[in-house]
């Protein structure tokens, strides 16, 4: 039963009050992409052991998407952040290097 | 020694010519198998009451290890990556079948320890699209036969399965399924509400909030014991002179121009021709490995059992629009079927509301389950694809080979799975996968079970 | 024999008796009892029947831990079965039966198992019933499961008589368990101003501590303990609860608490159980040990009892299940037991101690009891069948050769103390085997992690391992303050009170009594009680390769019964680990899962049931609708009206009056439930242009357009007419349940993906309620309403056009009007205020009467649209169907360069020429199409199923047309007009049709442009 | 004829608190820039409460704001006048990006009190309804039960809640129930 920020109003929710969205940052391929492109844009996930990135929706609240940084093995919860960014903010980027020095995920480190 | 094809005791030779013609390609196995058993010695006890009142008499000190625990070798032809009931049935079937024995099937932890020993062990096969259809409808024919062909009581129990309709889009949707059903060999049956009640004593009809309309009836579905289905495929398995090995990690995967070469394992490197990749939940991670990536997420899925009662519920009931999947096992616990969460998790703890969602829609359509216990609750890793169908299938790199993404419906398609899996890694060509293709996503060519009424459960 | 005592029994008030029945029999109990301890003040020594032998059962433990004393409590509404007897509190009326046997608890027919004890061993049901197949299903398993299956179920008929509910309750610390460690805890963590919360299984505070004896700061530990209430009670940021169970910790500081508020007053009124949702930055875990038994042969015989229980039923309910009584131990607690005993008049036959040198101070203050002590002894057998009869006395390092053998009517046996570790592990606390004391422990460097990372239990006392009284309180006092500093407070670091009790010399492991007692011994040395797992069973495990523990449990049944191994599993895995020739921790645990103790499923469920099982979406003229006869149908949460029955009608008839009257005539339908999104915003436009597949932000002012909706993967999601209302604003209907679906679908682009563009969106579905005003006479109706009120919206043809809206009044509401048709027939949508709703549905029943008004359903809305030809979501789209497969290609823009689907479009197998397409489907007799009907090719694929060409996606009966209409997905279907295919039924028949155009009635539209 | 009614009409119970239908209650859903002064503005003019912060709901004798989310506010204003202030609202809002539409149909509102309000909210919600918790002028959106919801906490100790009106029923039943007489957890 996780626990997540809401950035945007603050609040700490309970799962049952957001609804899970699946993995962040995904650029979004249209018309003139390829099929590579456009099937790795939506069927392959990032599934990992460890640090994960990936959107929520405040939805028994206020309606906001945000993104919450996580770790697939333990459900630790690295940060919350806004959905409005291509990229997650240095300083979650920094907490997790402090917890998990090795991390990588897609290209971001 | 005794006949693989036909099941008898005594002597083999005779029975081969007695066997009929379906069976022809697997009595060359059958000879492989002998040849091996007798030259490796791997002639297994017989299970029967003859031998149990026999140990009895003996206080049991006869009964030899139902597989043996070797060290891996150096090569093997095959290895199949996962001990599960997915990884065993396929190595089973790659000797059985094809006479391919040299053959290791490598587990990080214990047999059988992961989703195949902590699903519902529900068995159906009323898959609404063609290719479903099939592969569960081959495995549910596997599981009639199954504690004979592997001399091992796996408890297959055709009890029947019904799905609850309980709206009219569910009605239309399970009419729709019969009517495919019954085009792909599949016997089900639509069922009026009365029989509903009559096959199920502890339902209640009216609802309240969803009347019972009707359902759809597989009567040869039901249950199997599922710890047995892998304990009976490894000591079969272990038999035809294939290495079971367990506490035995994957750390690598070494191919060669495009060829897969070798495992690193937490027992040492190990070559192989050809590996099968069999791990569910684990099997991005492995691919990863071996450099390539699957259309898979990791999600948690939970199960529960009530206190054991007196038998009271003959049948296994999926009540899909409340959320409710229930059975009662031979040791008379009510055995339950929760929901998977939204997110990727690897910890095999779910979060608490699904149990609650599950059970609060299981007193209203059970109204006795109320006043009944949760003995324990507990969860698996499943693995997701796209279309919530699995994936039997080549890879990017040649002779690896993957089964995966059985979601929440993995156990009813242990056989069909293995013998589908075995058929694709001996001969590069099997009818049964060919639709579970990783390429279908790149086509647009989805295998949705969620339409119309049906589910992937 | 088991009696009552003269003068102990802190818990029960003798002064107030209670009657209540086992097994139809009276029998009578005090206040404060237990049903475990009325039964046992009763003789009834015998409470149950093992699970596989039948095996006669007696009260072993008298705690939650308890195996065999399972009962089938209370009747009819209110039967539970598997109920703990000595979890139960007594009370007068209380009626419980003895389970798992036929026909009587002393007579039983399958007994016969215990006979056959040595055929059935562990995993002999694998080895078995394999020849001939059918005898399984129809023989073999059918006697097995009869035989299995511990208590009664409920009634099927019955409905649960009792409410539940939940409770959210967030805390800084929680505090599991109220022994004097929990309460040590909870005080030192309330010190430090943190928020607590110590909630306690039992109706009593204190634990074990009362009847163990010991000081704390020098008062009796009852004594300290009422202190330590009041002090805990005086405090504001402290809440107490007994009777509440720990039931499970899971991630992020979640904890469910198991109350049980009439358990004990059954009938009382209010709810029966209330599971406490707890949210906890810290949890400490204070539950305590459970001794575990001795595995000699005939452990399992009733009056072999654990040696602190039979302690507890001396000293809190003054009974004692046995006069003369043997004492079995490998440690000094079980001295208590001699001692508590003898006080209380009961003789001692024998204290046997498998230590060759004994114990401490409390063996020589038995010995100078007069007590017998016997060292480097213990059990070779217990005598008896229903109840111990006597005791064969052996040396512990022997096979079990008999020196000596005592009439003894009980045996208390102790084998040492397991700290109970389960909400530790639950949420994947790791623990550490303790060789001293020969017990797993929770290993405080590996504990559970919470949402931040860091450990979010602590264990204190006894549940830590910590050996006695004293260091219990130190250990609490220390667990207190340091959950209370990790929930952010600060402690006063204040000294543990000081505790005294006797110095106790180490215990020996003993996992064999004696330990090396031959094949006979080990088959009747019981590891599980209720599952009746032995010694023997685990060795064959072993032998045959099940060498994981997880194995082993599964293979014997070890620790599966109800009571999850809370005796058997360290036992178990000892034996395990011994024939491995292996150590435990190497052989390690099984996984712990919740809840520690079974919790009801009422309780799980809490309130939603029956009214409010789930939300029930209601329109405004709901009521109305329910009083006129409607037939309802559930889409989604929502209920809407199938059809309006009258009185000597079928919902059939009714169906086709609707149909035929809507037709001629006037028809009302209410399509609240249609989602209506506001979009608005310099970019709505823009954006509406990549929701919809087709163009929107061309469409003029006051004008309307039927748009579709795709997903990403290329699939229709719904559709729905779309209203220009100003420059920049839209108003987007969906189909019914569509509403949230879509509302979610469109923020989530604008937020996720287009966060720049300037778009608002506004959910107004529930803000109106929406009647669709239908048939010949639906203007006359309008005109009507407009003339009563004295003037309104001008709805003539030239007014308001076809696919246009109006705003203004209707009647005298406030109205939007949208001249949009879903049947063929002349039709208006009207819009007013949901407050309205009610009174605008009945304004226009009554001014209809004249034009033949009549209200109808969903399905005489779905026949008119079939009629039509029209697409309805959810028939003809099942989530794998593209635009292009019902020949929607006009609705998708070719102007615009991108919108959701659009790249999808272009996959190789949705441009496949080969996709089903829709049809219009008539068969050749005028029948009715089975609904999901398949339409038959040649031959077979390589799977051996029978080739398909086609579906039925919706099919009814047009009284308009007297015949069967319905439209369907056929292979290349719009090229083979004329053409009849074959739709084999699942009644055996084949249904022969014919591909015709899908549009049936009014083919040219006349009707609705009137 | 016009003759609106609240989605419960006038319902009531009494337990452990009271739950009362609080009848018609103008309300309107106001999307745009909480920082822009023009907004600002005229959410004083249209309610005579100041733009709340996160969380909060601003009352004032004529009605009050609630903070819905960081570009939406509720409007709480007398029902008969609801359609003028929008048309105000608009009228003010001109230029600006910003949508104001009527939502007080759209609604079920109640109200709760009595001493057992905190106990009943916490059988249903996911929510800390201790006094040192949840305080007066607090706004929340949540979960109660199986649907979603909103309360505050006006200056007299009542609660306010108000949910979608086609579940108006399940709420007031469920609050009806959780008020059962018998059912007092006595922590708040």
């Amino acid at each position: 039963m996780l626990i997540l920020e809401c950035p945007y109003c603050g609040v700490k929710a309970e799962e049952t009050e957001l609804a899970a969205g699946g993995e962040a940052h995904l650029k979004r391929f249209g018309p003139g992409s390829s099929d590579e492109e456009f099937h790795d844009y939506l069927f392959m996930r990032e599934n990992p052991k460890g640090v994960h990135f990936e959107r929520w929706r405040h939805a028994n609240g206020c309606g906001k998407w945000f993104h919450a940084a996580r770790c697939t093995m333990t459900l630790e919860v690295f940060g919350t952040y806004s959905a409005q960014t291509t990229e997650p903010p240095q300083e979650i980027k920094d907490k997790i290097s402090e917890k998990r020095p090795d991390w990588t995920w897609r290209d971001i480190k | 020694m005794f006949c693989w094809i036909c099941d008898s005791l005594g002597r083999h030779v005779a029975t081969i010519h007695k066997c009929d013609d379906k069976r022809r390609r697997a009595q060359r196995a059958l000879v492989h198998i002998q040849w091996q058993s007798r030259t490796i010695g791997f002639a297994m006890k017989r299970y029967s009451a003859f031998a149990v009142a026999r140990e009895a008499l003996r206080y049991h000190t006869g009964w030899e290890r139902a597989w043996r625990s070797p060290e891996p070798k150096r090569h093997y032809d095959v290895i199949i990556v996962g001990a599960g009931g997915h990884g065993l049935a396929t190595a089973y079937f790659l000797g059985k079948n094809f006479g391919i024995t040299n053959v290791a099937i490598l587990e990080k932890g214990w047999l059988g320890g992961g989703n195949t020993g902590r699903n519902t062990t529900i068995i159906r096969s009323n898959y609404l699209q063609d290719p479903s259809a099939a592969l569960y409808e081959k495995a549910r024919s596997l599981y009639e036969t199954m504690s004979q062909d592997l001399n091992y009581n796996v408890m297959f129990s055709p009890r029947g399965v019904i799905m609850l309709a309980q709206t009219e889009h569910e009605v239309r949707g399970y009419k729709r399924t019969a009517h495919a059903n019954a085009l792909q060999g599949v016997q089900t049956e639509w069922i009026e509400p009365a029989r509903v009640k009559e096959l199920v004593p502890i339902i209640n009809l009216e609802g309240p909030r969803y009347p019972v309309l009707g359902g759809l009836w597989q009567e040869r579905g039901g249950t199997a014991r599922h710890d047995a289905v892998a304990w009976g495929y490894a000591r079969a398995c272990s038999d035809m002179g294939m290495d079971v090995i367990q506490k035995c990690e994957v750390t690598g995967v070494r191919s060669e121009n495009g060829r897969v070469v070798g495992v690193d394992t937490t027992k040492g490197a190990i070559d192989c021709d050809k590996l099968g990749m069999v791990v569910a939940g684990n099997c991005s991670h492995l691919s990863e490995m071996a450099g390539f990536r699957l259309p898979v997420e990791s999600v948690a899925l939970q199960a529960l059992v009530s206190e054991p009662i007196k038998p009271c519920m003959d049948v296994v009931v999926m009540a899909n629009t409340v959320h409710g999947y229930m059975s009662q096992s031979d040791k008379g616990e009510m055995v339950i079927g929760g929901g998977t969460d939204g997110f990727n998790n690897y910890t095999q703890r779910g979060s608490f509301h699904h149990i609650e969602e599950t059970v609060r829609a299981l007193n209203e359509t059970f109204p006795m389950v109320s006043r009944l216990k949760m003995l324990r609750q507990w969860g698996g890793i499943v693995d997701v694809t796209g279309d919530r169908s699995p994936l039997v299938s080549k890879t990017p790199v040649d002779n690896i080979f993957v089964n995966a993404g059985w979601g929440t419906g993995g156990f009813k398609a242990i056989p069909g799975s293995g013998w589908a899996m075995a058929e694709l890694m001996a001969t590069g060509h099997s009818p049964l996968a060919e639709e579970f293709s990783m390429m279908r996503f790149k086509e647009g060519k989805f295998i949705d079970e969620s339409v119309a009424a049906g589910v992937a459960h | 024999m088991s009696t009552r005592l003269a003068n102990t029994g802190r818990l029960i008030d003798r002064s107030k008796q209670i009657e209540f029945t086992f097994n139809g029999k009276r029998m009578k109990g005090y206040a404060g009892d237990t049903l475990a301890s009325a039964l046992l003040a009763n003789d009834q020594m015998m409470v149950g029947r093992s699970f596989k032998y039948h095996r006669p059962r007696g009260v072993v433990a008298s705690g939650p831990e308890e195996p065999n004393a399972l009962v089938g409590l209370g009747t009819g509404d209110r039967f539970e079965p598997n109920q703990r007897a000595t979890t139960t509190e007594l009370f007068s009326g209380l009626s419980a039966q003895s389970q798992n046997h036929w026909p009587s608890l002393d007579f039983d027919v399958l007994a016969i198992n215990n006979k056959l004890s040595r055929f059935l061993t562990a995993g002999f049901y694998y080895k078995m019933f394999i020849h001939p197949r059918p005898l399984w299903k129809h023989v073999y398993e059918p006697i097995i499961r009869q035989s299995a299956g511990l208590g009664k179920a409920p009634d099927k008929e019955l409905k649960d008589a009792d409410t539940y509910e939940h409770f959210y309750f967030f805390a800084d610390v929680l505090v599991i368990g109220g022994g004097v460690a929990g309460l040590q805890a909870a005080k030192a963590a309330a010190e430090s101003g943190a928020k607590v919360l110590l909630i306690e299984q039992h109706n009593y505070w204190g634990g074990r501590a009362p009847v163990d004896g010991g000081t704390i700061d020098g008062m009796e530990p009852g004594a300290w303990v009422e202190k330590t209430l009041e002090e805990l009670r005086g405090m504001d940021n402290v809440t107490l609860r007994d009777r509440c169970m720990g039931a499970g910790v899971y991630d992020h500081g979640y904890a469910l608490g198991y109350e049980r508020l009439t358990d004990h007053a059954p009938g009382q009124g209010g709810p029966r159980h209330r599971l406490w949702r707890i949210r906890a930055s810290q949890i400490v875990t204070a539950t305590g040990a459970i001794e575990r038994p001795l595995s000699f042969a005939g452990n399992d015989i009733p009056g072999v009892m654990l040696a602190a229980s039979m302690r507890d039923y001396a000293v809190n309910w003054g009974v004692t299940p046995g006069q003369k009584v043997v004492v079995a131990t490998n440690n000094d607690d079980a001295y208590r037991t001699a001692i508590a005993l003898h006080g209380a008049g009961v003789e001692i036959v024998r204290v046997l101690d498998t230590r060759d040198s004994g114990g401490g101070a409390l063996m020589e203050e038995v010995r100078q009891l007069g007590i017998r002590v016997e060292c480097g002894r213990g059990i070779a057998k217990v005598k008896g069948t229903k109840r111990v009869t006597g005791v064969a006395i052996c040396a512990q390092n022997g096979e079990g050769g008999a020196q000596e053998e005592v009439a003894a009517d009980a045996v208390a046996m102790s084998g040492g103390w397991s700290p109970v570790v389960h909400l530790w592990s639950h949420c994947g606390g790791k623990l550490v085997w303790d060789q001293a004391h020969a017990n797993f422990r929770p290993d405080p460097e590996r504990p559970p992690l919470g949402a931040d990372g860091n450990g979010f239990v602590v264990a204190a006392g006894a549940a830590n391992g910590a050996s006695d009284l004293g260091a219990a309180l130190q250990d609490a006092q220390t667990a207190g303050e340091a959950a209370a500093n990790a929930a952010g407070f600060t402690p006063k670091t204040v000294n543990a009170p000081a505790a005294e009790a006797p110095v106790e010399t180490p215990m020996q492991p003993v996992w064999l009594m004696p330990a090396k007692a031959d094949i006979k011994l080990r088959m009747k040395s019981w590891l599980d009680y209720q599952n009746d797992v032995k010694v023997s069973d685990v060795q064959l495990a072993a032998q045959e390769g099940f060498e994981s523990v997880e194995h082993t449990k599964r293979y014997t049944t070890l620790g599966m019964a109800t009571d999850q191994g809370k005796l058997s599993n360290i036992n178990g895995l000892a034996i395990l680990a011994d024939s491995l020739g292996s150590e435990i921790p190497q052989v390690g645990t099984t996984t712990f899962r919740p809840p520690y103790h079974p919790i009801s499923m009422g309780a799980i469920g809490g309130e939603a049931r029956g009214e409010i099982f789930q939300p029930l979406r209601k329109t405004p003229m709901y009521e109305w609708h329910d009083s006129n006869g409607s037939d309802w149908e559930p889409v989604g949460q929502w209920r809407r009206p199938f059809a309006y029955v009258r009185s000597g009608e079928t919902l059939h008839d009714a169906v086709n009056r609707e149909v035929k009257n809507t037709r001629e005539n006037l028809g009302l339908l209410d399509a609240s439930t249609l989602g209506k999104l506001v979009v608005k915003g310099p970019d709505a436009g823009k954006f509406l242009d990549m929701m919809y597949t087709n163009m929107m932000s061309t469409l003029k002012i006051g004008k309307c357009r039927y748009g579709l909706m795709c997903s990403e993967n290329g699939f229709l999601i719904d559709d729905g007419v779309v209203a220009r209302i100003d420059e920049d604003t839209w108003l987007c209907h969906t189909t019914t349940g569509g509403a949230e679906r879509i509302h979610g679908h469109m923020e989530e682009w604008l937020q996720t993906e287009w966060w720049d563009w300037k778009v608002y969106v506004a959910n107004v579905t529930e803000q109106l309620a929406q009647v669709a005003v239908v048939g010949p006479n639906a203007r006359k109706v309008l005109e009507k309403l407009n003339e009563k009120a004295g003037g309104g919206m001008d709805v003539s043809k030239e007014a308001l056009p076809f696919m246009e809206w109006r705003d203004g009044e209707i009647g005298g509401f406030k109205a939007r009007a949208y001249r949009i048709s879903f049947s063929g027939e002349l039709s208006y949508e009207i819009a007013v205020a949901a407050s309205d709703g009610l009174a605008f549905w009945t304004a226009l029943m009554e001014a209809g009467q004249e034009f033949g008004v009549m209200p109808y359903g969903t399905e005489c809305l779905h026949i008119l649209r079939a009629e039509k030809g029209f697409i309805m979501i959810g028939d003809e789209t099942d989530g794998t169907v593209i635009p292009q497969d019902l020949g929607l290609h006009w609705a998708l823009s070719k102007k615009k360069e991108d919108f959701l689907g659009k790249r999808a479009h272009s996959r190789s197998h949705m441009a496949d020429p080969d996709r089903w397409q829709l049809v219009g489907l008539e068969t050749v007799d005028g029948s009715v199409l089975p609904d999901g009907a398949y339409a038959v090719g040649n031959g077979v694929n390589a799977n051996g199923q029978k080739n398909t060409i086609g579906r039925v996606t919706s099919t009814y009966y047009s009284s308009n047309l007297g015949r069967g209409i319905a439209m369907g997905l056929v292979k290349h279907g719009p090229k083979r007009m004329g053409e009849v295919i074959d739709f084999p039924g699942t009644d055996g028949k084949i249904y022969k049709a014919k591909i015709v155009d899908q549009v049936f009635y009014d083919k040219e539209g006349e009707k609705q442009n009137v | 004829m016009s003759d609106p009614v609240s989605a419960m009409s006038g319902a009531t119970f009494a337990g452990l608190a009271k739950v009362e239908d609080s009848g018609l209650q103008g309300m309107i859903t106001l999307r745009g820039d909480l920082a822009s002064a023009v907004l600002q503005a005229a959410v004083k003019a249209a309610t005579g409460a100041e733009v709340p912060v996160s969380g909060q709901v601003a009352l004032s004798d004529q009605g009050g704001v609630a903070w819905m989310s960081p570009d939406e506010l509720l409007l709480l204003v007398p029902y008969a006048e609801v359609d003028a202030k929008v048309s105000e609202l608009s009228e003010a809002l001109k230029g600006e990006h910003a949508l104001a539409v009527n939502v007080s149909d759209a609604r079920g509102v109640f109200r709760l009190s009595g001493e057992g309000a905190r106990e009943v909210l916490g059988k249903v919600c996911p929510v800390d309804m201790s006094a040192e918790a949840f305080k007066p002028g607090q706004f929340r959106r949540t979960r109660m039960a199986q649907v979603a919801a909103a309360f505050w906490l006006d200056h007299d100790g009542v609660f306010h809640i108000v949910c979608f009106r086609s579940v108006a029923a399940y709420v007031f039943n469920l609050l009806s129930a959780s008020a059962h007489p018998q059912s007092k957890v006595v922590v708040y």
